[in-house]
């Protein structure tokens, strides 16, 4: 059963209607998630909210999120002759301190983009005389892949696959914004498929702590529309809940295997957030048990110095306290073909994502 | 922050599933959801099955945004 | 990181952005004169009195044989393709092979016969020819380059300079076949045996419209970068806007489920048998009809309209009822998870 | 081991004998037309009324840069040459580029500076392109393509069939020039720097002698194969023989020596700037005068003449007086000891 | 000082005559040297001789007398993925029993062509992690450069560098056909160049032992007529004696440095000769010093089957017993880009020379 | 069975020679003719000297062969 392009249409009209006429002052709603961000403008939904439904984006690109040192220590890895490097092809162009992977990558490396880390093994498997480096990024939804991918190498005795892991927890981000003094976000978009395997209770402090209404949204632009009306709802009728949109993916209670699997592997720790610097307990490193697949234990690298872009302001898009087109670079010196921060570079970038579809660049009329 | 496709598992063999999206196959890893069975959908992400959907609550979406027209009137 | 591009990267070959601008800081400055600068698929040229076309193009297709057709298949039909987007009848191509040495005889038999079909299909001959072989590991396998000369359609007149807001923007099937079928063995995923290349030769087709319908403003396949690519250059060109309806664009499920796992647009897609057609819209519903009578092109449809605005880009109506910029391809398509 | 080439190795592209097997098992038969079966420098075909000559080469060259020219340089005289050799004057040009993922942009915008002087050098104009780039090792660095489009220099009529014996044979130049700088390296060997390649759009020349000599019978530049397997093309196509004067080759004492040290004979060396021409003896003083007044030509000389025998084979007097048989290449020189 | 044209024909003119006017009786002269057979050829000499002085090659292409057997345990190291074989460009093309360097090279054989058996040692310096396979083939000549660069090696310290030696010595070849009952010749022009570091000692039981006339001979077409005038002249005048026409180059005694360098390194043994079989102390072996060199003594091989090609004459090629245009497949079933056996492969091969340069193709007016 | 050039050195460096034959110069080794000198005239194969050229004999060669005419004159 599909929506006929006319049913999505009224449905859509239904929606922005709906917001249209309850929303009575001016509000913030970020979405966390990437995802969302891109599903937003690739369906034009901006276009349809009123002026008085300001849409933020937050901290919910992994690449974007993930600092200079992580990328530098990839390109240093990948430099080596000793080793390959398997790669979600997101990471690819995303700058550096000096260079990028794809740069590497045009200068022989040996790097591979990989849909799933699982493809990593038989690399590992074919090039015993290598260390084949998987380079783990990615938030509750991708850390377990990568957890799993850990075990099968295990299992399958392959002692030359690696993992630099640089993975995330939303929740921590999200408390460091709600508990910052100068953001303020009137609704939250929580991110789907995050939750899908964290269930809803991490992010019920959101609505609980802070009052601040949160919906957890599935991707469809329908989804968003009627996420941010029930948003736009809670907040006409004063309310602060925690509501779930996507019901059809996010269980109460997530997916328990998946989180049993990442705690086997995984231990929270502290992690370096652009934008937000060091966050407690939001980051995952690999468990004692585990420590010999992280690279950086196997082989350890000089320091590795690295640097941010200067006059990049990547930081507080992140934090969702400026639009890109607030950065004076934006399109000017800054484009996806000569970016100047990763978030005009990853597809779920802020920036690349606000340029790629038009906002800040063209007035829809 | 995380591209996943929902997919119907058409065979499984321990802890592979073979899915279809659209008559499109792949496999999958069935190590994070290993009480999916033949026939269920299931969200994928980087080789592997995150979640199960639950069929009845998509349908319950989708006939609630069919029938919004409804209330659009109404209200 | 802010500094001139240092060496050349995938995505300069991607014909997208990166690709236009290689063209323009390197390769346009360099060779400049009218018939170039016209950046058309082809160069419309004079010679002895007869007004000719003349295109060619590198094939590096990898892997070489893929659902519906080769490398061999595809020379032919990407260099009689873009003739014909010049309104030009092809006549003549040229072959020159790059063969890695140790390369199985068979199969350059094998992609030679193919050529030799498709050829003959685009009723053209193959007149003059090369081939190289340098060492192993110097190339990979085999890369093709097809020029080819076509004369120009009396009557026809095909450049966006003739692109005008009100026109129809027409295509003539199903996006981004092509670019799944080959990329099928990748990352595990398997596709119905349906869904293969298009590539095809569609001069006979583009003939037949020309014929009917002279009036037609502009012609292109949208090969390397896509219909959004495509669109961006001919708006550029032209300096009008194009609107699309997302709800229009023809995009088969299958497609769409590829996309949707690695996470590309379909309309960045390359096509190797279908074209964008731009004609006032009072001869619109005569090209669809003379187009649908033609194996090739039985799904051709409107997919959008010529505007004023956005000046030299394209947008996309959505199905929500939003409008969003269709930029063009920076860099490549990449599969990804976020 | 006796059995067909089941691979495609070296040799098939040294322009020698296993290059004609495999043109003449694999490509002809597939293609055959009669423009093509013709097997000139390029083909001469009519479109529009026009009578065109068309032609292609990709260049491989390796180094990429070396004295006297480059890869560039090259892929426009090249193709310019074989334009001119069908009796045409070069009028376009296409130019399809394959780049290796990390090819410094200035190494490409080098080689295009070069193609822009030798297309000005020959007054030609590049019209259409194409480029594309693969991944790092899919290729080694850069590889061209050019193909071209000359109009027919109107009562001249340069074909094999009319070789006949009695007509001189005449070559511009010193032999071997290009092959020599190009290998330089190779090997620890030092060239002199005056031993340059040859590498020039002989158009220009071409065309003064089909004005002033419209009876010239036929051209060739003597390339890949050298003057020894052009020279058997020429015989096999016209059915004649030809013998040459040991004496009367002109080749540089520095060349000599390279071919002595690593086993090389001049007469199989690539020359990219040197045309061998035929022509009834009456006629040969005032082509050579013609050659002789033009700087690429200023050593042009008589080096043999056509016979009826050896039919179809080229023979070479020697200078103690004695007679042996000059063969196409076959496969290809390499570097020896014995 | 160099000959004019019309100098260099004059004196051809002046021994062409000289040696019509003195020739009496059919003779059979065998040119021991490959490199002489390519010079006869090239400057078309048998033409300009008369009909009873027959030239025949002999044994003297170190290409064409390496047997099958060393070609198929050469490509056998080329297939093994840890090697990387280093060969003068002569050996590529000719055929062992079933394949060849060349096509093993086209499947992706890491096969160097050098000139200087020298240049070995960059490339296994620069491939620690390879052996690096010098095919040592060569007579007198050639055998001391091998032997220099394996001192050279040892010196460097690389240990792997490896040579597969084939190296042949012509006097005990020599002998074999003087020896044989089967095969007359009247005169023998001598390798120029071997002799240059051997000196004139080894070849003067020829003529004292056999009663048979030779000349150690150059290379120019001039000094090859210069030497069959003075074989003619000895037959004509009854006498058997070993002249020298290559004063310039050989000394009586050679090359003394070069020898000891030779035998400091090699030692006579055994060697088989394709038409020949094993002839004792004909070829050369590594000394016990220096057989941490040895390809097949560091890296030994399973067995290698071999064959030689049916049909092929190459053996009775090799002896001066026939010409190359008297066995059924030249030119028909034998040619250079098909050929059947070594002979037609090597530049310096009987079979190829008389192919390339038109002998048993063309009737020469 | 082995081809060798004439080629005169111009430079020498213990064990190595830089050598020219009409203009083209190449290093090579004198291992195997220790003694030879700058401005000696030596046959090179394979990357190594491997004898000197005794140019009063080659001047004596080139000579008789000059005068050979005369001899054929009178016989
Ligand atoms: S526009 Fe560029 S410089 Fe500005 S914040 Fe975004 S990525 Fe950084
Ligand atoms: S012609 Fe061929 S088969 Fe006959 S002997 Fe010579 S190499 Fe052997
Ligand atoms: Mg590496
Ligand atoms: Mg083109
Ligand atoms: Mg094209
Ligand atoms: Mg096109
Ligand atoms: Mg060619
Ligand atoms: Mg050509
Ligand atoms: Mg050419
Ligand atoms: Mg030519
Ligand atoms: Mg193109
Ligand atoms: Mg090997």
């Amino acid at each position: 059963m599909r929506l006929t392009a006319e049913e999505t249409a009224r449905a859509a009209a239904f929606f922005t209607e709906g917001i249209a006429r309850r929303v009575s002052r001016p509000v913030r709603l970020m979405e966390v998630c990437g995802t969302h961000t891109v599903a937003i403008f690739r369906s034009g939904i901006r276009q349809l909210l009123p002026a008085s439904v300001e849409l933020v984006s937050g901290p919910g690109c992994p690449v974007c999120v993930t600092p200079n040192e992580y990328l530098d220590t990839a390109i240093a890895y990948s430099r080596r002759p000793d080793t390959i490097i398997t790669t979600f092809g997101d990471m690819l162009k995303v700058p550096g301190s000096e260079s990028t992977l794809m740069a590497q990558k045009a200068r022989g490396a040996d790097i591979r983009i990989v849909y799933s880390p699982l493809e990593s093994l038989p690399v590992a498997r074919d090039n015993p005389g290598k260390m084949v480096i998987f380079l783990a990024v990615g938030f509750e939804t991708t850390a377990p892949t990568a957890a799993a991918t850990v075990l099968q190498a295990e299992q399958q005795g392959l002692d030359n696959f690696l993992v630099l892991s640089a993975h995330k927890l939303v929740p921590p981000a999200l408390q460091a914004i709600l508990a910052a003094p100068d953001g303020k976000v009137d609704g939250f978009l929580l991110p789907g498929h995050a939750a899908a395997i964290s269930g809803l209770e991490p992010y019920r402090f959101v609505a609980e702590t802070y009052q601040v209404p949160a919906v957890v949204t599935g991707f469809e632009a329908l989804d968003i529309l009627q996420a941010i009306y029930i948003l736009i709802e809670q907040l006409a009728g004063g309310k602060a809940e925690l509501a779930n949109q996507y019901r059809r993916v996010v269980k109460p209670e997530g997916n328990p295997s998946a989180r049993k699997i990442l705690e086997q592997v995984y231990q929270p720790a502290a992690a370096n957030w652009r934008g937000f610097g060091g966050i407690d307990g939001s980051g995952l490193a690999l468990r004692p048990e585990y420590r010999h697949f992280d690279a950086q234990t196997r082989l350890p690298l000089d320091n590795v110095v690295t640097r941010e872009p200067a006059g990049c302001r990547c930081g507080e898009v992140l934090r969702g306290l400026i639009v890109p087109d607030a950065c004076p670079h934006f399109g000017r010196s800054c484009t996806p073909e000569q970016p100047v921060g990763a978030c005009m570079v990853s597809v779920e970038g802020a920036c690349a994502v606000w340029y790629k579809y038009g906002q800040g660049r063209w007035t829809y009329a | 922050m995380c591209l996943a496709v929902p997919a119907q598992i058409t065979e499984r063999s321990e802890y592979m599933a073979t899915v279809t999206v659209s008559g499109v196959t792949r496999q999958v890893s069935l190590m994070l959801l290993p009480e999916a069975a033949v026939g269920d959908y299931v969200l994928i992400h980087a080789g592997f099955a995150i979640q199960a959907i639950d069929e009845a609550e998509a349908r319950r979406t989708l006939e609630l945004f069919k029938e919004l027209e409804q209330y659009a009137v109404d209200s | 990181m802010h500094k001139k591009q240092e060496q050349i990267l995938l995505g300069h070959g991607s014909g997208g952005r990166l690709s236009h601008d290689l063209l323009k800081s390197i390769i346009l400055p360099a060779f400049s004169n009218p018939a170039l600068d016209e950046l058309h698929d082809g160069a419309r040229v004079l010679a002895g009195g007869a007004s000719l076309a003349f295109a060619t193009d590198s094939y590096v297709v990898k892997p070489r044989f893929f659902p519906g057709g080769d490398i061999g298949k595809l020379a032919v039909c990407g260099t009689v393709n873009d003739l014909a987007m010049c309104g030009a009848v092809p006549l003549y191509l040229s072959a020159g092979f790059i063969l890695e040495e140790g390369l199985p005889a068979a199969e350059l038999e094998r992609i030679v016969a193919s050529m030799r079909l498709a050829a003959r299909e685009a009723g053209v001959q193959i007149v003059t020819g090369d081939t190289k072989v340098v060492e192993k590991g110097a190339v990979d396998g085999i890369y093709i380059n097809t020029a080819g000369i076509g004369l120009l359609q009396p009557g026809a007149d095909i450049t966006a300079k003739r692109v005008k807001p009100g026109q129809a923007v027409i295509v003539s099937g199903y996006l981004g076949d092509h670019a799944i079928a080959v990329m099928s063995e990748r990352h595990g995923l398997t596709l119905p045996a349906k869904i293969v290349s298009d590539c095809a030769p569609l001069n006979k087709l583009i003939q037949a419209m020309l014929t009917e319908v002279p009036a037609i403003t502009m012609l292109r396949d949208p090969t390397r970068g896509g219909l959004a690519t495509t669109l961006n250059e001919i708006a550029g060109d032209a300096g009008v806007g194009i609107i699309l309806e997302e709800s229009l664009l023809p995009v088969r499920p299958e497609v769409q489920a590829v996309c949707e796992i690695l996470g590309f647009d379909p309309l960045y897609l390359a096509n190797e048998g279908k074209v964008v057609v731009f004609v006032e819209k009072e001869y619109s519903d005569k090209v669809l009809t003379i187009m649908r009578q033609h194996p090739l092109a039985g799904e051709a449809c409107i997919i959008g309209s010529v505007t004023e605005q956005p000046a030299g880009q394209v947008a996309l109506k959505t199905t929500v009822g939003g409008l969003r910029l269709l930029d063009m391809l920076s860099g490549e398509q990449l599969p990804r998870i976020c």
